[in-house]
């Protein structure tokens, strides 16, 4: 059994209000230094057995049709 | 004869008794389709109804967009003909199905909100608004945690030069949708999404007015004008 | 449990009975857990003491507060619009045209507390179950909410948490929220209010009874897989004072899937449509200790579960905990062996789990006479065997002793005919502060989160006095319901202030246009071991079987919730009642609003 | 400016309807071979200047009260 990772963002140019909703509460609450908050999805994919290729193909084809909505959102793919 | 209207059930639709009361009450006869079900029992027009298909999970319609009934309606409505209106939840799983463009996200308050809700017929030229003229306002109610519609500026320019943005919220948009745009359908007007309920305002005992109705018999006539070749909408 | 074995049967119970047990941590009394030890003849084994300690605890078994509950059936006005009363999940009314309405309110005060959003879910989704085991389709909520200050730095934890935990849940079952109400007070402060009122719509002839009749039927728990959710809760989380603790009991929230509690509203009514149940028990707090023993009891008093058989989602629970687990979104149902595929296909369309863990039986009359016989298994071995009866209906009562406190004279001597009279510039500053204040002013924040709309069958909601439904199309009639309570009127007269609440519910749904016809009310108050505190209690009960009586409007069910407190100090005393009634023709209701054409209005003020 | 990385995600114990859905359309969409997908929560924070031990506690801070719900989260903090 291994563990793929799929992390799911907002492409950059969408506007995130819980990310800023986040970075104005860490101000509210004296926390300086931090310009921008971004939230996104994180994914993690049991598989069974060591993931070969074909796995990895999948996953990213899973991740681009399904975890991830291509029109608002960047993803990216790792084993853990 | 009586035009039927299906209305699809999916694993957590909730206003679907609602649009099937709409669809009576314009005169036509609603027919209840399963989601599991790929067969479209030769309806002439489909409505996917509010709520929260499989619990919103993911992101909303997302794993609605790929039921079994959806491998039936995506064709029918891509060609131009099968008229399908989405509402709310069905509005997002038409936009996740690619059959209509952008995307709806979460409220920019963060906030569910419920809401009578004024707003702009922008076009009368769809298959869902031709009872209503251009700029007739109506009050309907929109419920949605989710109705925030973006899409990139020239998405966004494309569909305001095409006429393919139905209807506008009147005022600031409740929920930071972009150009305060509360509905959209495609190039040919058959397929139309609205982030606002219509069903929700056909009858003056229940709904904030009966404004609503307008969607509901627009199909109806869209129907006995047919067939007529579906032209692109934004065609000169 | 130092010297207990890894799997207590009921054989290792006879052999060891002098094994230290931890009753008195499951908050257990001495007395009671001797009274155990006595029905069963030996020490319960673990499982047994997990069943009797949740069965027994204050919110399962109401053992401070049945004394003073008896008043509503003994003060009971007559009515024929009561077709189910006391005593069953939910009570039943007629409302006429075959159609009948069941509601009740329940708390979830304190897991609201510990983790707000899914506290209060889980609140709206344990009433709902409730109003659906009756055999009816839910069909709108109501809410009633107290928090602390609206500037403490805590409700603001609080406060939103329970509203989308409320709007999220409600909203995502389809069930439109049609009223409410909202307070705030300093006394609230540790220990929030979160109550939830379900209805739900039926015909006479679907009522359903929580009962396992026909020996040989099968017994089916299906909907979601069991988890560690709430383990303790109902015993420990639910009916002690927390305070600090609560960090260390953190984990024990439950946690609501409102998507597949839909799907099993949905599969639970096709299932009752197609007469596939023969009795039908949702999982609440005490999960499947509750509702083994009260279907059981209910039925022939035999039972026979194999625990093993429970679909979990951890796979290292315990049988002791698989029978405490208040994992959400379960129901029970006794089903004819032949009618099991049937009731099988219909889960399997709606996408709900549904398995077989055991079966009714006939119980000797000698076994009747101690209360039935519930025997459940674990891995081939018998853990528990009792009398489910001793469990569900013959847990403790308790005439604790209540005494009016010292301290109400004080509380009254400011009545009002003695207080001076403001002068004009003092009244207006006055008048202000009572509209600006957040009790009172527009609750649209809160309000707009929830759907209204839904089912399409809602005249009248927020910002009307009543909530009113069209009962069906096919029908004019309609019902309206309000909740009302006030802390602070209970606390200066916790008799009068019963009344009041009663007689502000009740004109709410008057000023509608309804006639009110039944109550349901949550009791929310301090500890009951605290003599102040239960002369509040017996103070309220007394207060509003009276006001019922003479109302004609009976209580058909409701909650308690006792140890509202933080450290030493109790909440007010709140009672929150709710009242139903019903409309002839939905189309003649009125609405709280000036008509739009002023022309032919005239004001009137009513009353005294 | 660096990106400090938050991950938040359900406690093993907690119910994850979310992520059975998923994998259940997975199921559905013909990719065998998954046995389980949890879905959590990934922010990115952007810091000012680089990120030092202040920061780090003050970000871990902020991932224990704001970003994660101790009652049903856990979370781990890492840079970019
Ligand atoms: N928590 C709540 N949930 C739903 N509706 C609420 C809630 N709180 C208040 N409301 C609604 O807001 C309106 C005004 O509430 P309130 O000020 O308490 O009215 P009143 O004083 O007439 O009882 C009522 O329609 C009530 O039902």
């Amino acid at each position: 059994m291994a563990r793929v990772i799929v992390n799911v963002m907002l492409k950059p140019e969408i506007l995130d209000p819980q990310g800023q909703a986040i970075a104005g509460a860490c101000e509210r609450l004296g926390f300086t230094g931090i310009s921008q908050v971004r939230q996104g999805k994180r994914f993690e994919v049991e598989v069974d057995g060591e993931p070969d290729e074909q796995t990895m193909t999948d996953i990213r084809q899973i991740a681009q049709t399904l975890l991830a909505n291509p029109v608002i959102e960047d993803f990216e793919v790792h084993v853990h | 004869m009586v035009a039927r209207v299906g209305v699809v059930t999916f694993p957590g639709s909730l206003d679907d008794v609602d649009a099937a009361r709409a669809v009576r009450l314009a005169g036509a006869e609603p027919v209840a389709l399963w989601h599991g079900n790929p067969d479209l029992a030769g309806v002439d027009a489909v409505v996917l109804p509010g709520g929260f298909s499989y619990g919103d999970y993911l992101r909303c319609g997302a794993i609605a967009r790929f039921s079994p009934v959806m491998r039936e309606v995506i064709p029918a409505a891509q060609s131009g003909n099968l008229p399908v209106l989405g509402i709310c939840n069905g509005f997002q799983i038409l936009c996740e199905s690619q059959l209509l463009p952008g995307a709806l996200t979460r409220n920019a308050s963060l906030r569910f909100v419920n809401t009578e809700q004024r707003i702009r017929i922008a076009t009368a030229e769809t298959a869902w608004t031709r009872a209503y003229s251009a700029d007739q306002e109506l009050t309907i109610v929109l419920k949605s945690g989710e109705g925030n519609f973006v899409a990139d500026d020239a998405t966004l320019d494309a569909l305001e030069r095409d006429g393919r943005v139905v209807a506008y919220y009147v005022g600031d948009a409740p929920n930071g949708s972009r150009r305060n745009i509360a509905g959209v359908t495609n190039e040919h007007g058959n397929v139309v999404g609205l982030m606002p309920h219509p069903e929700h305002a056909v009858e003056a005992l229940t709904g904030p007015s009966t404004d609503g109705l307008g969607v509901f018999t627009s199909v109806l006539d869209h129907l006995d004008r047919q067939p007529e070749p579906a032209l692109p909408l934004g065609t000169p | 449990m130092p010297e207990v074995p890894l799997i207590d049967t009921v054989a290792t119970a006879e052999g060891s009975p002098d094994t230290p047990q931890p009753y008195a941590e499951l908050g257990m009394a001495d007395d009671e857990y001797a009274r155990v030890r006595d029905i069963l003849g030996r020490r319960p084994t673990a499982a047994e003491l997990a069943i009797y300690s949740v069965m027994w605890s204050e919110h399962c078994s109401y053992k401070s507060s049945r004394a003073h509950l008896r008043q509503f059936g003994d003060k009971a006005p007559h009515t024929d619009a009561l077709l189910v009363g006391m005593g069953e999940n939910a009570g039943v009314v007629d409302v006429g045209d075959g159609h009948a309405v069941t509601f009740k309110i329940e708390s979830h005060n304190h897991p609201s507390y510990v983790e707000p959003h899914q506290g209060a879910a889980t609140g709206v989704g344990g009433i709902v179950r409730d109003i659906l085991t009756m055999g009816a389709r839910p069909v709108a909520v109501l809410d009633a909410l107290r928090f602390g200050p609206a500037d403490a730095v805590d409700t603001a934890r609080v406060l939103p948490g329970v509203v989308s935990g409320i709007s999220f849940y409600g909203n995502c079952l389809g069930l439109p929220n049609i009223g409410g109400e909202l307070g705030f007070d300093p006394g609230y402060a540790g220990n929030p209010l979160v109550n939830a009122l379900c209805v739900g719509v039926l015909r006479h002839e679907d009522i359903k009874l929580a009962q396992a009749a026909g020996p040989g039927n099968l017994v089916v728990l299906f909907g979601a897989p069991t988890g560690p959710d709430g383990i303790g809760g109902a015993s420990v989380l639910a009916s002690a004072t927390f305070e600090d603790e609560s960090q260390a009991k953190r984990p024990s929230v439950q946690v609501g899937d409102p998507f597949l509690e839909k799907l099993l509203v949905e599969c639970s009514l096709e299932l009752f449509a197609n007469d596939l149940v023969e009795g039908i028990q949702d999982l609440g707090a005490a999960g499947v200790s509750c509702a083994t023993t009260e279907l059981a009891a209910g039925g022939t008093g035999g039972m026979r579960i194999s625990l093993d058989k429970v679909p979990l989602r951890d796979h290292r629970l315990t049988p002791e905990e698989i029978l405490m687990s208040e994992s959400q979104e379960r129901m029970m149902a006794v089903v004819t062996p032949q009618k099991l595929d049937r009731f099988a296909a219909i889960c399997d369309k709606w996408g709900v789990e549904a398995t077989v863990i055991g079966e009714v039986t006939d119980v000797s009359s000698e076994e009747h006479e101690r209360g039935g016989r519930l025997v459940m298994t674990w891995q081939g071995q018998t853990i528990v065997d009792l009398p489910p009866r001793t469990a569900a209906d013959e847990g403790p009562v308790y005439q604790r002793p209540y005494a009016r406190p010292a301290t109400q004279d004080g509380l009254q001597r400011d009545s009002a005919t003695h207080l001076e009279r403001p002068g004009p510039g003092e009244l207006r500053e006055q008048l202000l502060r009572v509209l600006g204040s957040p009790g009172v002013c527009d609750p649209r924040w809160v309000t707009q989160q929830y759907d209204s709309h839904v089912r399409g069958n809602t005249v009248l909601a927020t910002p009307h006095d009543g909530g009113v439904l069209r009962v069906s199309e096919d029908s004019a009639r309609g019902i309206a319901l309000a909740v009302d309570g006030n802390g602070r009127f209970s606390r200066l007269d916790p008799y009068a202030g019963a009344q009041l609440a009663l007689a502000e519910a009740y004109r709410n749904v008057a000023s509608t246009g309804a006639r009110p016809l039944a109550v349901t009310d949550c009791l929310n108050f301090g500890s009951p071991e605290d003599s102040g505190v239960m002369w509040q209690f017996a103070e309220t009960a007394r207060g509003l079987a009276d006001a019922c009586q003479r109302l004609g409007t009976p209580v058909t069910g409701g909650n308690v919730s006792f140890y509202n407190q933080t450290g030493d100090s109790a909440i007010h005393p709140t009672p929150v009642v709710g009242v139903l009634g019903v409309i002839d023709d939905v189309h003649t209701r009125l609405a709280s609003a000036f008509p739009t054409s002023p022309d032919q209005a005239r004001i009137y003020l009513l009353g005294t």
